[in-house]
C-alpha cells in the first residue's frame, strides 16, 4: 500500500473484509509469479489491447507506447500489435481475440470491463500468453501481473482530505466517473468507506462520467439546489472538476475545497487562477511504460510481482496538493495534457500538444 | 331456412362525412349471377368490402348462409367460402405468382410448412384453366397490368368458394382473356357458386347477369331481374336522367393551335406519341386500363422524362420543359388521376393546398401576404362551391369531391393555358361530376385547352371535342366529336395486333 | 346537390377539432401535468436560479431539436449530428487556439464543414435514395473518423474565453436561450410564413404531389439537411462554450434526445405534420425531467426508464388522435 | 453507358430479375473478396485457420442479433432496443446462474423467457396501440437500459464452468458458436423459404393492405417477428455470458446501430418486403472482417473510423433502394 499525502486515515480490517476488491490487491502486492513457462529469446510481439481513440489521457498513453517501444529497439520488442478499443468493452472483447489470433508472446490489456474482459484474459493465459493489465482490474485472478495503484487508498485519501480541510461537519457533495467503470466504482467505494466510517451523510451523489460536460450539467442544478451551503466536493477526475469550476465560475460564487484534481494542465490552469484548496491524485498514462516493462520481464522468465504500483518506478506520479500547483502546471503544455510525462517534449509536439510560443 | 345464401340487410356506412352507403339492402341465391352496377363513387366498392370484412358497417346485418356474421376479420371471411377480386389490384408486388395466389392460405405440411410442389402446380393448373401460361415463380411485378388480374382472378379461384364477389374484374380484359373469363363464370354458376359482378360495361351484365342492383349516392335505387331492364332503362336508373343531358355543351370554334407533342415515348408504356392541342378545345384520351393514358399525361407535363420526342407551346415563345416546375411555368397544370398519392397533400390545410405552385405570387421576398393568399383561398372556395369548415381543415378531412374541387381550384389558381385532367371525376359523387363538366367548360370558354382522360366511355364521348384512342402506349385512332360511338373507341383500344402483347 | 350535407359536416368538424386539440396541445398537457408534479416533488425549480440553469441547459437540446424538426417534416432523420459537435468544438480549438478574434472565421468554417456534412445525408437520402436511417448513420461515423484522422486522437487547442459569455445569465436569461428562443423565431417565421416552409410541409406530406406542383423536391430535403447539420453546429458553438474545452463526448445522445423531443411535440415520423411550437414543449419536457430527477436525487437509470415512459405516454396520446373511425 | 445498357437489354428476363435482385448481394460479397485479397497479401496471418475461425466465432455475436432484426426490417419495422436488451439478458443471465451449473438451465429459460416478454410487449404496442415500431423501440431502449442498470452497474453473477467453455468448444475446426451461427442462418433461410410465416413477413412488408385482405394474420405475424428478434438478442446476451463469464453492463450500447446496419449492407429494404438471408452474412461479414483486418494490418489507429466510416457509405450508397 501506500499512505501519501493524507493524514489520518488508515485502512481498517473491516473494510478490507468488506471489499474483494482490497483483499486482491493486498494479497497480491506480496505475491510473486514464477513467469519461467513464459520465457523465451527477444525480439518480442507484444500485443497491446488500449483504450484507445477517446480522449487525450488514452493518446498519450498511445504515445508512451509507441514511444517507448522505439525506445527499447527492435531487438527488444520487434512489433507492437495494437488494438484500438474506442473505451468500449463491445468492441475490446472481439479486438482481444483478433489479437490474440496473431499469437503474441505477451498481451498488455487496459480493460474496458471488468467482467467483460475476465474470460478473454483466462483464455489468453490457457493459450500461453501472459498478460499484463494495465490501468484497471478483471474479475478473474487469472492473470500475471496488474499495474496499477491502490485505487480504494487514493479514493480513500481524498475523501479523508476533504474531511480534515472541511471539517467532519461539512456538507459533501460525490461525482463519480462512469458507472459500473472500475477505476470509478473502486474509488467511490474508498471514500464512501472514510465517509460512511465518519458519519459524514453526503448532500448526494451522481456520475459525472467523466466529462466536463456532464460534470457541469449536474453542478449547475447542484448549486441551484445547495447553493452556498456546499462545504466540499468529492470527484473521481480532472475533467469533471473543470464542470465543476465552470460553473462556480458562471454562478460567480467561490469555490470550495476540492478532492480529485489530477496533473491536468487545463484543470491546473483555472486552479491556479481560482486559487482554491484541492487534493491532486495522479492516475498518469505513463504508467503504459511499467506494463511494457513488466512484459519484457516477464518473457524474460523472471520473477514478477503480481501488484506492481506504478509509483514505485514513477514517483513524480505522486499526489499533491494546491500548494505545489504551479510546479505541476506546465504553460507549454496544451489545456488536455495530462502528466506525468516520461516521453522527450518532441512528441509532445509531434501529437499536437504543445502550445505554440506566440499563442 | 332461407333461399338466400347472403343477405345484406340495411347497410350504412360512411367515412369522414361521405356517407357511402345508406341503408342498402342486397339478397342473392345459390347459383346466380348478379350485376351491381352504379357510377362512380356510388359505394359498390364500399359495400363489398363490407362483406369481405375489409370494413365495419355503421349499421345493418350480414346473414351469410342463414346465420348472422358479427365482425369478422378478412381470413375468417375467406375461410367461410366467400372470395372478392379488388378494384384496386390486391397483390404483393414482391411475392412470386404462386405465392401471391396462395397468400394466406398456402398448401402446408406441419407447423406451417409450405408445401411448395403443390403450391406451384396448383397455381400453375388455376392460370391454365384461365387460358394463360405463366411462370409461377415470377414476382408480380414483372407482369402486364392484364396478366395481375387475371392473376387476382386465379386467386379468387383457388379458395374454392360459395360466393366470389368481382369488382371490375373485366375493365383491363379484353377479347379471348374476356371470354375465358365468361365461360369460367358459366361453370362456376353450374356448379352453384354465386356471383356479384360489379362492372361499368353494361353490355356484359346484360350479358350474364340474372339480376341487377343499382346504386346511386350510396342508396339503393332498384334490384331487377335482368329480362325486366333494357339498357336505357338500366342507364336512367343510375342517373337518374336520360344520359345525355349531363354533359354541358359550349358553342366556341376551334381556337389557335397551343401545343404541339411530336413522337414522344417515355421510359415507360408510352411510345411515339403525338398529338396537337388547340385553345378552348376538350381534347379526350380513351382506352383501356393500362393503355399509357397516364403517361401520356405524365410525359406531357414533364413528370417523366422523354426518351425521345418534343413536346413545347406554340405560344408563349414555343416553350418546352423538362420537369414539372418548367411545365407549370410554362402554363401547363395537371391534375393527376390518384389524388390520394399524387394530388392532394392530406395532412395540410386546404389554403396550403389551394395555394402552394401559385407560391410566388403571395409571397413578398419569400414572405407569405396572408391577405393575397385569404383572397385568393376564398375566391377559389367561392368559384368551386367547396364545402370546408374553413380554409384551415385538413384536407384529409374532406369529403372525395371536395377533394377532387381542391385539387382543380390549385391548378385554376395558375392561370394556365393547357389543363390535363386525368381521370377527373373519379370517385366524385354525381352532383360534383356535374360542377367539374360545367367547369371544364367554363375553361374552355376562357380559351384553355383541356386534355381529358377518362375510362368512362359516356362521359369522353359526352364531352370531347376531339377523341384520342391509347393501346398498348401508342396513340391508335381518332374521333371528332359526334362520330364516336363506345363500340368504335372499344374496338380501337382493344384492337390485339396494334403493338400489344398481353400474355 | 350539395357535397356534404349540413350535419355530417358539423360532426365532421367537430372531430377534426378534437383531434386537432389532442395533436397541437397534447404535449402541452403533459408539460403542465409534469410542471404541477415538481410544485409539490421539487419546488427548488421554481427559483429563478434553477430556471435558469434548466432553460440554459433546455437550448443546448433545443436548436438541436430545431433541425431534427425540420428533417422530420420532410419525414427524414439526422444521426450524425453527434459527429458535428465534435467536429465543431474541435475547429474552434484547433483553429483559434485560444485567441478571441478568431472566433468568427473558426465559426464559419464549422458552419462549412456542418452545410458539407449536411449536402451529403442530402444527396445520399435523395439521389441515392438511401434511407435516412442509414444515411445518416454512416455519415456519423464518417464524420467521426475524419475528425480523428485529422486530430490523430488529441483534440488539441484551447477554447477561446470569449465563447464564455453562453455562461452568462441576467435573471433568467442567457445568450444560449436567447439564440434557442431567436432561432426558434426565425424558423417558426420560416415554416409558418414563407414560401420555404409551405415547401418543406409540402414535400414532406406528399412527396410526388410536391414534385408534380413544381417543387423541386431534391433541393428542399437537401436544404433541410444542410440547415440541421448547420444548426448543429450552433449548437456545437453553445456546447464548445459551455464546457470551455474540446470534449470528444460533447453532445453524446442529443441526437436520439433531440428525436424524442420532436415526436413528443407532436411532429410526425412521416413528415409533413407537427412543428416548433410542440418541439419547444417536447424539449422543456425532456429537460425538466432530467432535472427534477437530479433535483430529487433519483439515479440516472431511472431517468432512462422515466423518459422511455414519458416518449410512450405522448406518443400513445397521438396515436389515439389519429385512430380512424 | 450505351454498351451496358445494350448488354442489360440483351440479358433475359429472368437475367435481368435475377441482377436486380441479388446484384447489392454481388456488390457486398465483391466487397468482402477484396477484403479477402488485401489481408491475404498484407497480413501473414489473416488467412490462418486460427483467425478465419475467429472471425467466423465473432460474425455470431452480431449476425444472430441482425437475423433477428432482419426479420423486422423485412415487415417494414425496426427494432432499436436489441443492443440493451442483450445488456440485460447478460446481467439476468449472469444473476439466475450464479456460477452454479444446477442453474444453467433456470438461467437459460430465464433469459430466453424475458426476450420472450420484451418481444411480445413490442408487438403489442405496435400492434394494438398502433404506435410506430422506431418509437416503440427507442423508449424501450431507453428504458431496458435503465432496467439493466438500475440491477447493477457493475458487473455480477457469473457463468457456471461448463458454460464459459462452451465459448472455446468446436465442432471438427468450427467454434461450436459458428455452427450454432450457421445453424440459425440455415433455420431462418428455410423459414424464410418454406414455411407460411416466412412468406407473410414479405406480404406485410411489401403491401400490408394487401395482406389484411387476404387474410394473412397481420396481429400474429407481428407478434411473431417481433418475439423473434427479441429472442435473438436473448441467445445473444446468453452467448456474451459465455464470451465473458460474468455479467458485466458494460456490453451492448450500439449493438441496434450495427445491426440495421448490416442488414441494410446485405441489401434488405427499409421499406420492407426485400432481403435475403445469405444479404444479411454478407452484410454482417463485411463489418466483422473489416474490424478484424484493421487489427490484423495494424492500421493506423487515428484512420481506422474514416475506414469504417467509408465503407459503409459506399456499401448503402452502392445502389438505390426502392421507396415506395
Ligand atoms: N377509405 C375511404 N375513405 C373515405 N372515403 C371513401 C373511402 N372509400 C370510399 N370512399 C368514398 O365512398 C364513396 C363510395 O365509394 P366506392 O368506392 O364504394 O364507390 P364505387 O361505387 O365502387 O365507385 P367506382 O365505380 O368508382 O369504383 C365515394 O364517395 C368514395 O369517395
Ligand atoms: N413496368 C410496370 N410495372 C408495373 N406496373 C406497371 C408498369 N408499367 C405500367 N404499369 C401499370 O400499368 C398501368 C399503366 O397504364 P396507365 O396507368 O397509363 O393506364 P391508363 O390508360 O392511364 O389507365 P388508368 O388510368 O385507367 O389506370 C398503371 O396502372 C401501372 O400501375
Ligand atoms: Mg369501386
Ligand atoms: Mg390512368
Amino acid at each position: 500500500g501506500q499512505d501519501d499525502g493524507a493524514a489520518g486515515f488508515e485502512i481498517t480490517q473491516e473494510m478490507i473484509d468488506a471489499s474483494p476488491y482490497l483483499q486482491s490487491v493486498l494479497s497480491r502486492v506480496d505475491e510473486v509469479y514464477d513467469t519461467s513457462e513464459f520465457a523465451k529469446d527477444p525480439p518480442y510481439r507484444i500485443a497491446f489491447a488500449a483504450q484507445g481513440t477517446s480522449n487525450a489521457w488514452s493518446a498519450l498513453m498511445d504515445a508512451h507506447a509507441y514511444w517507448y517501444v522505439e525506445h527499447l529497439g527492435e531487438d527488444v520488442v520487434s512489433e507492437m500489435l495494437y488494438g484500438d478499443a474506442q473505451a468500449q468493452a463491445d468492441i475490446q472483447v472481439p479486438q482481444v481475440e483478433d489479437l490474440l489470433a496473431q499469437e503474441p508472446d505477451a498481451l498488455i490489456l487496459v480493460p474496458m470491463g471488468a467482467a467483460a474482459l475476465s474470460a478473454p484474459v483466462e483464455r489468453a493465459m490457457m493459450q500461453g500468453v501472459p498478460v499484463v493489465l494495465c490501468a484497471s482490474a478483471v474479475e478473474t485472478d487469472n492473470f500475471v501481473t496488474e499495474v496499477g495503484t491502490n485505487l480504494f487508498t487514493v479514493g480513500a485519501n481524498l475523501a479523508q482530505w476533504l474531511i480534515d480541510t472541511v471539517g467532519a461537519d461539512g456538507n459533501f457533495l460525490m461525482m463519480t466517473g462512469i458507472p459500473g467503470v472500475t477505476t470509478s466504482v473502486i474509488m467511490e467505494e474508498g471514500a464512501l468507506a472514510v465517509f460512511e466510517s465518519q458519519g459524514i451523510e453526503l448532500l448526494d451523489n451522481q456520475p459525472g462520467f467523466w466529462s466536463p460536460a456532464e460534470g457541469k450539467k449536474i453542478m449547475e442544478t447542484w448549486l441551484a439546489q445547495h447553493g452556498d451551503e456546499i462545504d466540499g466536493i468529492w470527484t473521481g477526475g480532472a475533467q469533471m472538476a473543470q464542470g465543476i469550476i465552470s460553473a462556480y465560475e458562471d454562478a460567480g460564487m467561490d469555490i470550495p475545497p476540492i478532492a480529485g484534481g489530477e496533473q491536468q494542465n487545463g484543470f491546473l490552469r483555472s486552479a491556479i487562477e481560482h486559487g482554491f484548496p484541492f487534493y491532486a491524485w495522479m492516475y498518469p498514462n505513463a504508467m503504459i511504460t511499467v506494463c511494457l516493462d513488466a512484459a519484457i520481464q516477464i518473457l524474460q522468465g523472471e520473477p514478477t510481482s503480481r501488484f506492481i504500483d506504478f509509483i514505485d518506478t514513477l514517483p513524480e506520479a505522486r499526489p499533491f496538493t494546491d500548494a505545489q500547483a504551479e510546479d505541476y502546471y506546465m504553460p507549454s503544455w496544451s489545456d488536455d495534457v495530462h502528466g506525468p510525462i516520461t516521453m522527450p517534449d518532441e512528441k509532445l509536439a509531434e501529437l499536437g500538444f504543445l502550445v505554440e510560443e506566440s499563442g | 331456412m332461407s333461399d338466400y345464401i347472403l343477405e345484406m340487410r340495411n347497410i350504412s356506412k360512411s367515412f369522414a362525412g361521405v356517407q357511402a352507403l345508406k341503408d342498402v339492402t342486397i339478397r342473392c341465391k345459390p347459383g346466380q349471377v348478379y350485376g351491381l352496377v352504379g357510377e362512380n363513387g356510388a359505394g359498390k366498392s364500399t359495400l363489398m368490402k363490407i362483406l369481405a370484412g375489409a370494413y365495419k358497417a355503421d349499421a345493418g346485418e350480414i346473414i351469410y348462409k342463414g346465420e348472422q356474421r358479427e365482425g369478422a376479420t378478412a381470413g375468417e371471411v375467406i375461410d367461410s367460402g366467400i372470395s372478392i377480386i379488388y378494384q384496386e389490384l390486391a397483390l404483393v408486388s414482391q411475392m412470386s405468382v404462386a405465392e401471391n395466389i396462395f397468400l394466406g392460405r398456402e398448401p402446408r405440411y406441419a407447423l406451417g410448412v409450405l408445401n411448395l410442389r403443390e403450391l406451384h402446380s396448383r397455381s400453375a393448373a388455376l392460370l391454365t384453366r384461365l387460358g394463360i401460361r405463366l411462370d409461377t415463380r415470377l414476382p408480380v411485378s414483372e407482369l402486364t397490368v392484364a396478366q395481375r388480374q387475371l392473376v387476382e382472378i386465379a386467386k379468387a379461384l383457388s379458395q374454392n368458394a360459395d360466393l366470389i364477389v368481382m369488382d371490375e374484374p373485366s375493365a383491363i380484359l379484353a377479347g379471348s382473356e374476356l371470354d375465358q373469363l365468361f365461360s369460367i363464370i358459366e361453370s362456376l354458376v353450374e356448379q352453384g357458386v354465386t356471383i356479384i359482378y360489379i362492372s361499368h360495361r353494361l353490355d356484359e351484365v346484360f350479358r350474364i347477369a340474372d339480376e341487377v342492383t343499382v346504386l346511386k349516392d350510396g342508396e339503393l335505387v332498384e334490384t331487377r331481374p335482368i329480362d325486366q331492364l333494357d339498357r336505357p332503362t338500366l342507364v336512367e336508373l343510375m342517373v337518374g336522367r336520360p344520359l345525355d343531358e349531363i354533359f354541358p355543351q359550349t358553342d366556341h370554334e376551334q381556337g389557335e393551335l397551343v401545343m404541339v407533342a411530336e413522337h414522344i415515348s417515355s421510359d415507360t408504356i408510352l411510345e411515339d406519341a403525338s398529338l396537337e392541342l388547340y385553345a378552348g378545345e376538350i381534347l379526350g384520351i380513351a382506352g383501356m386500363v393500362g393503355s399509357g393514358r397516364t403517361e401520356l399525361a405524365r410525359a406531357l407535363f414533364g413528370a417523366d422524362p422523354l426518351t425521345s420526342g418534343e413536346v413545347r407551346l406554340v405560344t408563349n415563345k414555343g416553350a418546352s420543359w423538362s420537369n414539372p416546375a418548367k411545365a407549370i411555368e410554362s402554363g401547363l397544370a395537371l391534375v393527376p388521376e390518384d389524388r390520394k398519392s399524387h394530388g392532394l397533400f392530406t395532412s395540410l390545410s386546404a389554403r396550403i393546398n389551394v395555394t402552394l405552385p401559385i407560391l410566388s405570387r403571395i409571397t413578398r421576398m419569400g414572405v407569405l401576404q396572408s391577405q393575397a393568399e385569404d383572397e385568393i383561398v376564398e375566391a377559389a372556395k367561392e368559384r368551386l362551391s367547396i364545402v370546408m369548415a374553413s380554409a384551415d381543415q385538413e384536407a384529409q378531412y374532406l369529403s372525395g369531391g371536395n377533394q377532387q374541387k381542391l385539387v382543380l381550384a390549385k391548378w385554376l389558381e395558375t392561370n394556365p393555358t393547357v389543363v390535363i385532367l386525368d381521370e377527373p371525376t373519379r370517385g366524385v359523387d354525381v352532383g360534383a361530376k356535374f360542377e367539374i363538366y360545367k367547369l371544364m367548360r367554363q375553361l374552355n370558354d376562357r380559351g384553355i385547352a383541356i386534355v381529358m382522360i377518362s375510362s368512362e366511355l359516356p362521359e369522353v364521348i359526352g364531352m370531347s371535342d376531339r377523341i384520342l384512342v391509347m393501346n398498348a402506349g401508342r396513340i391508335v385512332g381518332e374521333f371528332a366529336h359526334g362520330e364516336a360511338s363506345e363500340a368504335g373507341i372499344i374496338e380501337l383500344a382493344t384492337m390485339a395486333d396494334s403493338g400489344a402483347n398481353h400474355s | 346537390m350539395s357535397v356534404a350535407k349540413p350535419h355530417e359536416s358539423a360532426k365532421q368538424v367537430n372531430g377534426w377539432r378534437a383531434r386537432k386539440f389532442v395533436a397541437d396541445y397534447g404535449v402541452y398537457i403533459a408539460l403542465l401535468l409534469l410542471l404541477l408534479a415538481a410544485a409539490v416533488l421539487t419546488p427548488k425549480l421554481y427559483e429563478v436560479n434553477t430556471i435558469a440553469v434548466v432553460m440554459r441547459q433546455a437550448s443546448q437540446l433545443g436548436i438541436v431539436a430545431i433541425g431534427q424538426t425540420l428533417i422530420l417534416l420532410v419525414a427524414g432523420l439526422d444521426l450524425s449530428i453527434g459527429g458535428i459537435f465534435v467536429m465543431t468544438s474541435i475547429v474552434v480549438a484547433d483553429v483559434t487556439n485560444g485567441r478571441d478574434d478568431l472566433v468568427i472565421p473558426a465559426i464559419l468554417i464549422a458552419l462549412a464543414l456542418g452545410a458539407l456534412v449536411g449536402l451529403g445525408n442530402g444527396v445520399l437520402v435523395t439521389k441515392r435514395r438511401v434511407p435516412p436511417f442509414v444515411a445518416t448513420l454512416g455519415m456519423l461515423v464518417l464524420v467521426k473518423g475524419a475528425t480523428q484522422a485529422y486530430t490523430r486522437g488529441v483534440p488539441g487547442g484551447f477554447v477561446p474565453e470569449v465563447l464564455g459569455i453562453v455562461n452568462q445569465s441576467w435573471f433568467v436569461l442567457s445568450i444560449p436561450l436567447l439564440l434557442w428562443l431567436g432561432l426558434n423565431a426565425v424558423f417558426m417565421f420560416v415554416l409558418g410564413r414563407t414560401a420555404y416552409g409551405r415547401k418543406v410541409y409540402a414535400v414532406g406530406s406528399n412527396t410526388e404531389a410536391a414534385r408534380l406542383s413544381g417543387i423541386s423536391v431534391d433541393t428542399i430535403r437537401i436544404s433541410v439537411y444542410v440547415l440541421g447539420s448547420c444548426l448543429a453546429v450552433a449548437s456545437g458553438v453553445v456546447l464548445t462554450g459551455y464546457v470551455g474545452y474540446v470534449d470528444r463526448f460533447i453532445g453524446t445522445g442529443l441526437e436520439l434526445d433531440s428525436i424524442a423531443a420532436a415526436i413528443v411535440g407532436g411532429t410526425a415520423f412521416v413528415g409533413g405534420r407537427g412543428g416548433l411550437l410542440g418541439t419547444i414543449a417536447g424539449v422543456l419536457l425532456i429537460q425538466l425531467l432530467s432535472t427534477m430527477a437530479l433535483l430529487m436525487g433519483l439515479d440516472i437509470q431511472v431517468q432512462f426508464i422515466i423518459k422511455g415512459l414519458v416518449i410512450l405516454g405522448a406518443v400513445t396520446l397521438y396515436s389515439l388522435a389519429n385512430v380512424e373511425e | 453507358m450505351n454498351v451496358s445498357a445494350r448488354l442489360v437489354g440483351e440479358l433475359t428476363d429472368s437475367q435481368r430479375l435475377f441482377l436486380r435482385r441479388y446484384g447489392p448481394i454481388f456488390a457486398v460479397y465483391g466487397f468482402i473478396v477484396v477484403l479477402f485479397i488485401i489481408g491475404a497479401t498484407q497480413s501473414e496471418r489473416f488467412l490462418t485457420l486460427r483467425n478465419l475461425t475467429n472471425v467466423a466465432r465473432q460474425s455470431a455475436f452480431l449476425g444472430i442479433v441482425a437475423l433477428g432484426q432482419m426479420l423486422v426490417i423485412l415487415t417494414a419495422g425496426i427494432d432499436l432496443s436489441v443492443g440493451s436488451l442483450v445488456k440485460l439478458s447478460i446481467l439476468a443471465s449472469a444473476i439466475v446462474m450464479n456460477g452454479e451449473v444446477g442453474n444453467q438451465g433456470a438461467a437459460i429459460a430465464a433469459t430466453l423467457g424475458l426476450g420472450l416478454a420484451v418481444g411480445l410487449v413490442h408487438g403489442f404496442l405496435v400492434n394494438e396501440v398502433k404506435i410506430a415500431p422506431f418509437i416503440v423501440t427507442l423508449a424501450s431502449l431507453g428504458i431496458l437500459r435503465g432496467i439493466s442498470l438500475s440491477i447493477s452497474t457493475s458487473p455480477v453473477g457469473s457463468a457456471s464452468r461448463p458454460f464459459i467453455m462452451f465459448y472455446v468448444q468446436k465442432l471438427g475446426p468450427m467454434p461450436i458458436i459458428a455452427v450454432l451461427f450457421g445453424l440459425l442462418l440455415l433455420l431462418t433461410a428455410l423459414m424464410l423459404r418454406y414455411t407460411a410465416f416466412g412468406k407473410y413477413l414479405y406480404a406485410i412488408g411489401g403491401n400490408l393492405e394487401v395482406a389484411r385482405l387476404s387474410g394473412v394474420p397481420i396481429k400474429a405475424v407481428r407478434y411473431g417477428v417481433y418475439a423473434l428478434c427479441s429472442l435473438s438478442a436473448s441467445v445473444t446476451g446468453l452467448l456474451w455470458l459465455s464470451r465473458m463469464g460474468v455479467g458485466d453492463p458494460a456490453i451492448g450500447d450500439g449493438i441496434e446501430l450495427q445491426t440495421i446496419t448490416a442488414v441494410i449492407i446485405g441489401g434488405t429494404s427499409l421499406f420492407g418486403g426485400r432481403g435475403t438471408v445469405i444479404g444479411t452474412l454478407g452484410g454482417v461479414l463485411l463489418l466483422g472482417i473489416t474490424a478484424n483486418l484493421l487489427v490484423m494490418l495494424g492500421v493506423n489507429q487515428f484512420v481506422q473510423g474514416l475506414i469504417q466510416g467509408v465503407i459503409i457509405v459506399a456499401a448503402v450508397a452502392l445502389y438505390k433502394q426502392e421507396g415506395d
